[in-house]
């Protein structure tokens, strides 16, 4: 590699060729401040737009102060990056930004993890010049099912563009408008709601500010827990338990699942359940259906449609429903694990109970903030009454046990309440990339080639790859698998099928990077692969250590079958578990 | 039009064409050039002055004498048209009358090439309208 | 978000295709094609673009992006007479602002917008190039060289029909 | 076809095709025919001849005539005078303000004497729409030189050699930027034609495109041999219609006559043009975001490195050039880099178009020499300051020079020398400002500028020119503070040293350059709250003069706002909390009582 020889405030040093300086200063402990700038290297994300110019440094010999971001390096460089030019020059430039940004830092979603608001603290900011006559860029208020935009406090990073084009390839934002009142925003600054938005929340997750925050529940939440008619449930996914404990500064990778149970019922959670049960339960189904397509398909009937997708990510299902609109047919009609718990538990759980459908609150913890959405969907309530009530964050649930001065470090271990909390390691893994089709092939494989599965560890469908592909061997005959995660991996996938130019038996696609551990409601992991690593290899040490692994072999699924579906794919099961997908496209394009 | 193939065939295009703009350029520095002023008033057209001034154009084209042409109002010898001013470079204008065409080529011949005087000079004594 | 949906007529969604195509669907070719668009409609409402996006395979948002980033790009029609008032320096230096103003004056609309009976819109650009003239007034193709605010009532009598 | 004796060029540039040159020609045209005089005499339309002030201009060839402000009506008098009878109009002929004195040939005036015209050599002089008389003057000789007799590098080499750089504004040397993209590597290469004139009050690349074209096509052609690219594109701002259709007519004659297309000239070089229109963006001046924009996008730059020449349009190697540069080289080829070098400075060869405009006699495109003083440009090939007022300043290089006063009346002309005195080379606009004009009043201007065309993607060109703006709003209304003045220069060397590009780079250049030179204009506005040349409003305070009222209630009635009171026959008085400055009273007053201060 070739090495250049530079200088950066006075120390000599030796750094490849083609790094930016401000890489090089941090190989050198020298950390400069940057805000626009997003490094998601494992996801092949570099975010440099160079637009925020806080990273500025003197460069001896130029003209003007470089971007430390966006510069690279060359022989003989003096860098200089806390000189009185920079210091002052950094400081004016986040005086603009802040002279246009509304100081209302403590009622603020994002105050205490607030990029712009770190920096105001660092450089001691305490009064804005000519503030009194400085206009503000305003914007419409927007508020949606899962994400709210308050572009007042917008500062055009553009990283939520990057993610929602460049990564997502949804493509529901762009930079809009021109100079002061540019912004990033939706077409024709149309609604979230009415855009081709997916609620994946990857805009969210990455906001330096409170521009784009999650619409919070957990008001709701409280009134319903303090309302004494009402009975509170709740379900909690399996990607939160191995990302909870990062809210509470524990390493990235801490299972807690035992201290979540505590943590929720300590809440006042009447019933603390777990979404892994339902996951085993759209195993049944999604599985079932998977044999019965494929059983069709080697019998020649070409009336049926192959791959059969998963469909338990709703920011994926959003996703087809406006840009797939040709292959609406091809996911499987298995609702998500959150659904069916939703679905089961104000049905068949709370005639158990005794508690009528309107008295029952069933909340779910999500990493997620497409399942805000979901819930409120219409396929998904019962005489105007929805299966989940509503869906709070993983933050979310982070920022209550806090305010409930709950000392999560010295909470014990609890277990799951019955029948609604057993589960299988299967469930489990749905949390990670490449879960839901691992935990379908251990069942799928049993039912079809009527063999025990020896060995349940699928390796080969495991990773941190944005495509993977395997076939496995289905007693002789190869079944085709793959796997997507990030909207625009599935992009390139489902584009691949359509042209014809791959041909899967079976495809699972999340929507965020690494599947829902890395979900848009989880802790911030600003794009550190390594926190999502520690999360997935959670995730299988917790299926390791079950007992049970394979979903079917779940005595409370079986015994719900028994007692109240009848079979998969069964009437009930029909009517209570399976949905259709609906043509979103239509919203968006009037013809 | 046919695509010009070459550049022999561009620069032959070029000398078939120069003519037409010639006229341009030579008006950028007439200092250096012979000028002729041809009287083109009423009455000097009626006794032939434009057939002059044509056939002036096209005889020092002919025989590659850069000169520039121009129309001037009626000098006032009326009797002596067509009347034709002949400006060469380092000299003082002088005026011929009754330049017909045998006239005229014997003024490019002598006095333009030639640097002799010819018969027929009136004297100058009218002013221009710049001045 | 309540917005006024403009039906457009499958003539119109033909028009746009025919103008993407002639362009072979190019995403690059999208401010040529948004050009050619304007031409035809005249103005680029929502609808227009939502075309232009899908027949480019661009999202909408995108293309909404880019004609909100151009100045000669508009979403509102311009009025039958669009008034132009150049604010290029020169015609600046000369009292372009005063004609500007007298016009907004009598027409009772700012710069960008159109009056109600769709008559006249006004907008502003930078230097014609006719500085000679400065300051500088088109209605449509016609221009109006050193106009002064007591022409603008007669300029706009002209267009009374 | 006949050789016509006499030519009567008539600019259809757009500013005289705006004030019916086209008519005026048709007009010419008819009355020769009608005199039988068709073979004889020709009419062409041609490009801008510079002297906009005065037009439509109608030159007569070969005697030099130059008339000035014909109007159609006019034509027939000029064709029966002038063309039949020898005989010059002289109500048409442009009389020198200075001397009162008429002036017939175009040669004898001043705003032609100290011009050079190099890149402008065909404008006004050649009929735009017609290759052939391109070519008759030279068209294309210098492709064919280059394509039979040199090689690229040779090419590059004259080209570095000349010391011609850029004329878009920044200066960077063009054969440089030639040498890097050739070296580039790549097999698809691009030439760019910057033809996306931005700046308020320049016009010289649009004049160019539309009085001669095929020496941009030329030279691009050139510049593929150079480089190795065999796609040009000119990025052309849609405002222009004319220019546009004019290249697009010459384009399709080049192609059509075998100077663009597949083996141009016989030999193994084919190189061919397409347009790309702007669409009203100033920043897409700047090649990255032109590049952006050509590219169907929102036309914001992006760092450099990478320069253009090295990864550019669809990520290949590509020279982006200007017009005026463009235009230089056909000629520098032809006639060779010493006769060019010869013109100009040490550091600044050749010559260079202004747009000359504002308060000055002659308004106009003018072509000097490099090195020439600014007092040269303004009070000789400018005619000096209309309506003999005063100079006060001359603001160059557009929203991103600086303002000049008449202590730098002679520097000279050059890229380092105007940076020296804290203005800009720039695209060549060049406004003179007198003293009627305020200068804090002018700053604002350029500054509702580049507020207006800030792309928005870095903080302090989105963020500081606006907040900038404010400030000078406030003092021009008389809120100005003390420390205002040290905050504008404050935040405007922020902006300089940390903006993205080069629009945000120089946008506060106009504000600093009238701080540094008319501080105490500022002053007034902030200490006196005193607009010192009347422009501001908020600042003037309308007063009734007690002796010379007579108590005639004209001015009260005229008042829109009420804000006069006074019995009649008693002496008025004006509220200032209700006036809103319309001067409507003043205007009625007829014993001068009303005054403004």
């Amino acid at each position: 590699m070739e090495m250049v020889k530079l200088t950066i405030d006075n120390k000599q040093v030796e750094i490849p060729k083609g790094t930016t300086i401000y890489k090089a200063a941090k190989q050198v402990g020298i950390d400069i401040p940057v805000l626009c700038y997003m490094d998601l290297k494992d996801l092949n994300i570099e975010h440099k737009p160079g637009g925020c110019r806080i990273c500025v440094v003197e460069v001896e010999g130029r003209r003007n102060l470089a971007p430390s971001c966006s510069t690279e390096v060359t022989e003989g460089m003096n860098v200089k990056t806390h000189s009185i030019r920079v210091l002052n020059a950094r400081r004016t430039v986040l005086e603009l930004l802040l002279s246009d940004h509304p100081k209302e830092c403590l009622t603020c979603a994002k105050s205490g993890n607030c990029d712009l608001q770190n920096l105001a603290i660092m450089m001691g900011i305490r009064e804005i010049h000519n503030e009194d006559i400085a206009e503000m860029s305003t914007y419409r208020m927007d508020t949606s099912p899962a994400i709210i935009r308050d572009l007042n406090k917008c500062i055009m990073c553009r990283r939520c563009e990057t993610m929602c084009n460049d990564f997502q390839t949804v493509g529901a934002l762009s930079a809009i408008n021109r100079g002061f009142m540019s912004v990033v925003a939706p077409a024709f600054e149309m609604d979230l709601e009415d855009s081709v938005c997916t609620y994946c929340g990857q805009c969210v997750a990455v906001c330096p500010t409170g521009a784009l925050t999650e619409v919070d529940h957990t008001r709701q939440l409280i009134r319903d827990l303090a309302n004494p008619n009402k009975t509170v449930i709740v379900q909690t996914a399996p990607a939160v338990r191995v990302a909870l404990g990062e809210m509470f500064d524990l390493p990235a990778g801490t299972l807690v699942t035992g201290k979540l149970v505590a943590a929720l019922r300590r809440l006042g959670f009447k019933y603390v359940f777990d979404t892994d049960f339902s996951a085993d339960l759209t195993i049944m189904e999604e599985g079932t259906e998977l044999l019965e397509r494929l059983t069709r398909h080697l019998s020649g009937d070409k009336t049926v449609k192959l791959p059969i997708l998963t469909s338990c990510c709703p920011g994926w299902v959003n996703f087809f429903e406006s840009q797939f609109i040709d292959m609406l047919e091809i996911p499987s009609t298995a609702r998500s694990p959150q659904q069916m718990f939703g679905s089961i538990a104000k049905t068949y759980f709370a005639d158990k109970i005794q508690v009528k459908r309107q008295d029952l609150v069933v909340v779910s913890i999500m990493p997620c903030l497409a399942k805000k959405y979901e819930c409120t969907r219409d396929e998904f309530k019962v005489d105007g009454n929805p299966d989940v009530d509503y869906s709070i964050s993983t933050r979310e649930l982070g920022h209550l046990i806090k305010q409930a001065n709950i000392d999560f470090h010295s909470l014990p271990d609890e277990e799951f309440d019955n029948p609604l909390g057993e589960s299988t390691g299967a469930a489990v893994i749905f949390g990670a990339t490449g879960g839901v089709i691992e935990a379908a092939v251990r069942t799928a494989y049993e039912i079809f080639t009527k063999k025990k599965l020896e060995k349940v560890d699928f390796l080969e469908l495991r990773g941190m790859g944005g495509i993977r592909e395997a076939t496995l061997d289905f007693d002789g005959l190869p079944i085709r698998i793959g796997i997507a995660h990030g909207l625009g991996n599935a992009r390139k996938l489902l584009e691949d099928i359509r042209s014809g130019k791959s041909n899967y038996h079976a495809i699972e696609i999340m929507a965020c990077p690494g599947g829902c551990i890395g979900g848009g409601g989880q802790p911030l992991h600003h794009g550190n692969i390594e926190i999502l690593k520690k999360r997935t290899a959670a995730i299988y040490r917790e299926d390791a250590n079950k007992p049970i692994r394979k979903s079917h072999e779940n005595p409370y699924i079986i015994k719900l079958y028994e007692e109240f579906l009848g079979k998969p794919l069964g009437e009930k099961s029909h009517k209570l578990l399976h949905t259709h997908y609906v043509d979103k496209s239509k919203k968006i394009i009037y013809i | 039009m046919t695509k010009i193939k070459n550049l022999a065939d561009l620069r032959e295009l070029k000398d078939k064409l120069q003519s037409k703009t010639k006229l341009r350029d030579k008006s950028e520095s007439p200092d250096q050039l012979v000028q002729i002023k041809v009287a083109m008033a009423t009455c000097c057209i009626a006794s032939g002055s434009r057939e002059t001034m044509n056939y002036i154009v096209d005889e020092l084209d002919k025989r590659n004498i850069d000169a520039v042409v121009t129309q001037t109002g009626c000098m006032g010898y009326c009797y002596a048209e067509p009347t034709v001013e002949v400006i060469v470079p380092g000299k003082e204008p002088i005026v011929f009358g009754y330049v017909d065409a045998k006239r005229a080529d014997e003024i490019i011949e002598k006095y333009i090439k030639g640097g002799m005087l010819v018969e027929g000079i009136i004297p100058v004594n009218y002013k221009k309208i710049d001045q | 978000m309540s917005r006024i949906k403009v039906e457009l007529k499958k003539k119109d969604v033909d028009t746009i295709r025919e103008i993407c195509k002639s362009f072979n669907n190019l995403p690059g070719e999208l401010i040529n094609v948004l050009h050619k668009a304007q031409h035809t409609f005249g103005y680029l409402p929502a609808e227009v673009q939502e075309v232009v996006a899908r027949e480019l395979n661009v999202p909408v948002a995108k293309v909404y992006g880019v004609v909100t980033f151009y100045s000669f790009f508009s979403m509102i029609p311009k009025g039958k007479h669009p008034i132009s008032v150049c604010t290029g320096t020169a015609c600046y230096v000369r009292g372009a602002e005063n004609v500007l103003a007298e016009f907004k004056k009598n027409l009772k609309i700012d710069v960008g917008e159109t009056t109600s009976d769709g008559k006249f819109s006004i907008s502003c650009l930078r230097c014609v190039g006719a500085c000679g003239l400065a300051p500088v007034v088109m209605v449509g193709e016609k221009t109006y060289g050193r106009v002064s605010p007591e022409m603008v009532k007669d300029i706009l009598k002209e267009y009374d029909e | 076809m006949a050789d016509y004796k006499i030519h009567l060029l008539v600019c259809g540039g757009t500013g005289c095709k705006s004030s019916e040159s086209q008519i005026l020609a048709e007009h010419l045209r008819s009355s020769i025919e009608s005199q039988g005089l068709s073979d004889f005499a020709q009419v062409i339309g041609t490009g801008c001849f510079g002297f906009c002030e005065k037009g439509p201009i109608v030159k007569i060839i070969p005697d030099n005539t130059f008339y000035t402000q014909v109007k159609p009506e006019d034509a027939k008098e000029i064709v029966e005078e002038h063309i039949v009878k020898g005989r010059k109009v002289s109500r048409l002929l442009y009389k020198d303000p200075k001397s009162d004195k008429i002036v017939s040939d175009s040669k004898g005036m001043e705003f032609y004497k100290k011009q050079v015209r190099i890149a402008l050599r065909n404008c006004g002089v050649i009929d735009p729409e017609n290759i052939e008389e391109y070519i008759a003057r030279d068209g294309y000789a210098s492709l064919g030189k280059v394509l039979t007799t040199l090689t690229p590098e040779a090419t590059i080499e004259i080209i570095k050699k000349s010391g011609l750089r850029g004329r878009g504004g920044a200066g960077f040397p063009t054969g440089l930027k030639w040498e890097i993209t050739r070296q580039s590597p790549g097999k698809e290469k691009y030439v760019v034609c910057n033809a996306d004139e931005g700046d308020p009050g320049a016009f010289m690349d649009r004049s160019i495109l539309e009085g001669d074209p095929h020496s941009v096509i030329e030279a691009m052609a050139i510049n593929g041999y150079c480089t190795g690219a065999s796609n040009g594109l000119v990025y052309i701002r849609a405002e222009y219609p004319l220019a546009i259709e004019r290249l697009k007519k010459a384009i399709e004659q080049a192609r059509e006559y075998g100077l663009l297309g597949e083996r141009i000239l016989g030999t193994d070089f084919s190189f061919d043009i397409n347009l790309r229109y702007g669409a009203g963006a100033f920043v897409c001046g700047e090649e990255t975001a032109l590049i952006h924009s050509m590219e169907g996008g929102r036309g914001e730059p992006t760092m450099k490195p990478p320069f253009p020449s090295v990864k550019g349009y669809l990520g290949k190697p590509t020279n982006v050039n200007n017009v005026e540069t463009f235009a230089s080289i056909p000629v520098i080829i032809n006639k060779g880099y010493e006769w060019y070098s010869s013109i100009g400075t040490e550091k600044s060869k050749g010559t260079k178009v202004f747009a000359l405009a504002g308060k000055v006699n002659n308004v106009g495109l003018i072509e000097v020499p490099m090195g020439i003083t600014l007092r040269e440009v303004i009070f000789e090939i400018g005619g000096g300051i209309k309506n003999g007022k005063k100079f006060k300043g001359v603001q160059i290089g557009g929203p991103s020079g600086g303002c000049l006063t008449y202590k730098h009346l002679d520097v000279p002309i050059d890229y380092e020398s105007l940076i020296a005195a804290g203005a800009m080379m720039g695209s060549g606009g060049m406004i003179i400002m007198d003293e009627d004009d305020c200068m804090v009043d002018v700053a604002k201007y350029f500054l509702d500028f580049t507020v207006d065309e800030s792309c928005g993607k870095c903080t302090p060109c989105r963020v500081g020119n606006k907040r900038m703006h404010e400030l000078l709003n406030n003092i021009t209304k008389g809120n100005g503070t003390k420390d205002d003045i040290d905050r504008l220069i404050n935040l405007g060397n922020v902006i300089k040293d940390t903006s993205l590009c080069m629009l945000g780079q120089s946008a506060p250049n106009p504000v600093l350059s009238i701080i540094e030179n008319f501080r105490e204009e500022y002053e007034a506005h902030i200490q006196d709250k005193k607009c010192p040349s009347g422009v501001c409003k908020a600042l003037m305070v309308y007063e009734i003069v007690p002796e010379n009222c007579v108590g005639c209630t004209a001015c009260a009635r005229a008042c829109p706002v009420g804000a006069i009171t006074g019995e009649r026959k008693e002496v008025h008085r004006i509220d200032p909390a209700l006036c809103i400055k319309c001067g409507a009273c003043m205007d009625r007053c007829k014993f001068n009582a009303v005054i403004v201060n």
